[in-house]
């Protein structure tokens, strides 16, 4: 056992990975992300700014499962409607986050249904709300909290969130022009993907992980490209301020 | 000559509503997931009889979409998202795997640009910001067309007119403004602005004086409104801040008996359903039996430590 | 003289072919409609709601010449914003109020240039911010506070606001389909369109004027129905609700 | 690490404003006739040198405008009304007929349009209720095309994206947040959300805490801003609602020194601006040279007692 819980290992690497002066949101499994954007606020990044899900720098004092109501985010620099969203999600964002039921091994994301039909699908799923941010923003994380041969296929039933499709000349062809998903966090381990092919590939284990327990969960045949190491652990001062000024309650280790 | 109040009781606002509804059944609802859902009218609505409905809402809803889908009163859902948030939504989930309803793969920009084109008072909302997900294939509300500026492919979304909207706020006066006073106002306004018939329940009425004193404070001007209703805790089991908080744990059990309902034994929604919205008793009742005043003061307390 | 003022002859007149639930607004030059309206609210139509110029159903302590700002209407039960408008002049409104530097026998309203071209005008006037409620709204009215043979002219220079074009087959041609201009009130008389040609013609003249006082001041040769009479003067409770309650300040007798 | 304020001295934001209008000279002010017109910045733009512009704006504008025109920097007026509603803007007026600047003929709709459209983030936006106005003949906001879901006729308004904004608004944090308190905010949210870039005055600036108390308030998050200059009475001689009334008196005589001009006696005009405008005195020079705070405090006065 480490002295870290899996989602905080995510909500470090995230955090790690967001720059000063971006702007970004949540998205709707927000718990993670949100942890994380707060996190990088407050250590490394006082100028990003939160906003395009109709809050704008929230000062949560505390974290929530879900983080976009009044609860969670009503202390905050600022609110608009879905009005103001729309724009925003044309003119984009730095950094966006997603999860779904299914995820491929091109980083597409399934939210509406597994087996069957879309009219008579044998699971179906909650749907999307914003499925824009994906392709407008600069690039967006997938962050699902749990990782298994289940939510982990070789390719999904419906693409609801579009990754990098097929690869690069798919993505071409639909029109995709940003970066799309960057990396894949799980509790398990980080996977980014390979820039020739687009394909998800390993990038390194969580501490408590093997390689092999990565394969075992994952329902497709991950590329483990050489040299593939360990995630490097939350630090002390990553720590403290996570679990003394962002979650004070202790979400992320339920 | 008076100045007639649109503050009405909920069967007069019924009396509006649900023949409406019958003429042309689309039927949006305000609020986002669990706040400021209007809770109170949907099972008011239910127990009028309103049957056969197309749901829209903003992007986001859970319990009250579920709720009308278990009273077998929803032909179609126009909800890009429909979820617990925590969980899936049990009936929902079991309506649309058994297609006993139309579930339409949608996104949050067809139906904002909808309501956007209705609300603007033109034939459609250009979208230039969908690509390459299957959504675009099943998209009921958006064509493509071709932008008459750049000469790129765009879509349209048409002008989506709800033929009643309910919604849910803190305050209202008598003669019908509305006052948001949570951070968030969703797209209720936008809804008011795109909908042939817009009822409000809120949770409390104030004098004339407070709107004039602040009228910047008013979401929604009476213009819009044809009815509001006082109902206190209106939106219970969902939230509205900053007076109450969602009710979790009402809604965890209720969908508790969702899924049992789905996997085969009915009996506790069955119930449920009888005893909160068939039966339609008054609010006073339905407060009682959800807890009463004491669970209400959780609630109001869990909202006021924010 | 009489005991009242031009332009309280005016707004009664206005005043009384308001209805009780009709929603209209004032348009830019708004002392004499906003006082109207006013009237009418307090007289015979309690539910007759000011809106679709971002202010509803303002309150004010007095009139003023302009009446589109905070000093007239800050106290009212709402406001709304530039993209709420949009929606309005779209959806349109029961009635609103135009005036401009010219006026035509077809209720034509000129705000561009007299005199020139556009380009290259001899005079160049204000130009007009809305111009969709003249067409979008059942009907209007059209309140000069002058009368004389440079604003009443046989054909505008410019047609900023259109009124019935060249007549019922031009209007139709033109794709108005709504009333467009009812009546002409000035502080002189009352003119209305016959309903064969759209042309212009006198409908009353107010106490103190002359039928031939009104043709003198007019820039074209406007039709006389037989039987022209004189306007109904203010009543005392218009009188007393317009100067008690409305105008205390007394801006319509300046 | 700490987070860097977005409020800054008057030169600084003319350093950013000024190169940017060289770059693509559109200049959008804020406000509408004489309230909270960004007044103050126009004086520190003209006495920085900006020439040539393009002006947009809320639908109707006036005082602003003329002198802007009267300095001499103005290319283009894309505003659909400009007059200083009592009497005609006489600066504008003299320098449309003697073709030193062209007046365009536009619409609101038109110019709203274009700013929802470029807000939005999309190529244009359909309007829907423009016919039979000479002013669609010249206007070069628009252009027909056919609706791809009725088939009629409509206007497409090209998204306007200003290149720099002037706002003026009562207060703002540290950070940049905006607080309008007036009850009209005119078309400046939109603007600020159709821009490059967004420079506003305010008169008064505030602790954090006041906008985080009552986030609904904020009219314009600080994400819009690229800076926030505190000027008090920024907006005179327009009115700064509910701070100040509009400084009548003042326009008045400005407007008889812009008529004698036009009518061949520019002295006055000239004595006028350079002494306001291009011997750029700071605020406070400006405030005593127009009458000092007596004369704030009585439209200060006049604007408390509404």
């Amino acid at each position: 056992m480490s002295d870290f819980s899996p989602l905080e290992q995510m909500t470090v690497v995230l955090a790690r990975d967001l720059k000063d002066r971006e702007l970004g949101a949540a998205g709707a499994a927000a718990l993670v992300p949100m942890a994380a954007i707060a996190l990088a606020r407050e250590l490394h990044a006082p100028n990003l700014s939160i906003g395009g899900e109709m809050f704008f720098n929230p000062y949560p004092s505390r974290l929530y499962p879900s983080m976009l109501d009044d609860r969670a985010l009503g202390r905050c620099e600022g609110s608009e409607t879905f009005i103001e969203l729309f724009g925003h999600s044309h003119h984009g964002l730095d950094f966006f986050f997603h999860s779904g039921l299914q995820h491929d091994r091109f980083g597409n994301i399934n939210l509406h249904f597994v087996g069957g039909t879309l009219d008579a699908p044998k699971m179906r799923g909650p749907g999307a709300a914003n499925l824009s941010y994906c392709h407008t923003s600069t690039r967006y994380y997938i962050c699902p909290t749990v990782h298994n041969v289940r939510n982990f296929v070789g390719k999904v039933d419906f693409v609801t969130i579009p990754g990098h499709l097929d690869g690069p000349q798919s993505k071409r062809a639909a029109g995709l022009t940003k970066e799309g998903p960057r990396f894949v966090i799980t509790p398990r381990a980080v996977m980014d993907f390979d820039p020739d092919t687009l394909e998800m590939r390993l990038k390194s284990v969580h501490c408590g992980n093997s390689v092999q327990d990565v394969l075992d969960h994952t329902g497709f045949a991950l590329n483990v490209p050489e040299g593939v190491g360990t995630t490097p652990p939350p630090s002390k001062a990553e720590l403290d301020a996570l679990r003394n000024k962002i979650d004070p309650t202790g979400e992320l280790r339920h | 000559m008076q100045r007639d109040p649109k503050l009405v009781e909920l069967d007069e606002a019924m009396a509006l509503a649900v023949p409406a509804l019958r003429e042309r059944p689309d039927l949006c609802l305000g609020g986002l997931f669990k706040q400021s859902r209007p809770v109170a009218l949907v099972r008011a609505a239910l127990a009028a009889g309103a049957k056969g409905l197309n749901l829209y809402s903003s992007p986001g809803a859970g319990y009250d979409v579920d709720l009308m889908i278990a009273a077998d009163a929803v032909a179609a859902v126009f909800i890009p998202g429909v979820t617990l948030e925590n969980r899936l939504c049990p009936n929902f989930r079991a309506a649309v795997e058994s297609q006993r309803i139309t579930a339409h793969a949608l996104d949050a920009l067809s139906v904002v640009g909808g309501l956007m084109a209705s609300a603007n008072g033109v034939p459609f909302q250009p979208i230039a910001a969908l690509k390459a997900s299957d959504v675009l294939k099943h998209n009921p509300l958006i064509s493509e067309f071709e932008c008459p500026i750049t000469g790129d492919t765009l879509h349209a979304a048409r002008a989506l007119r709800p033929r009643v909207t309910f919604l849910h706020a803190q305050e209202a006066d008598r003669w019908g403004n509305i006052r948001h006073l949570s951070t968030m106002v969703y797209a209720d306004q936008l809804m008011a602005r795109a909908s042939d018939m817009v009822i409000v329940s809120v949770d409390r009425i104030v004098e004339d004086d407070v709107v004039l004193d602040d009228p910047r404070r008013v979401t929604i001007p009476s213009h819009y409104v044809d009815a509001v209703v006082h109902i206190p805790y209106g939106a219970h089991p969902t939230a509205s801040f900053p007076l109450y908080a969602m009710d979790e744990e009402h809604i965890d059990a209720y969908a508790d008996l969702g899924d049992a309902a789905r996997k085969g034994d009915p009996a506790g929604l069955s119930e449920y359903l009888s005893k909160h919205v068939t039966g339609a008793p008054d609010q006073q009742t339905y407060i009682d039996e959800i807890g009463g005043a004491k669970r209400m003061q959780v609630l109001e307390q869990e909202a006021a430590e924010l």
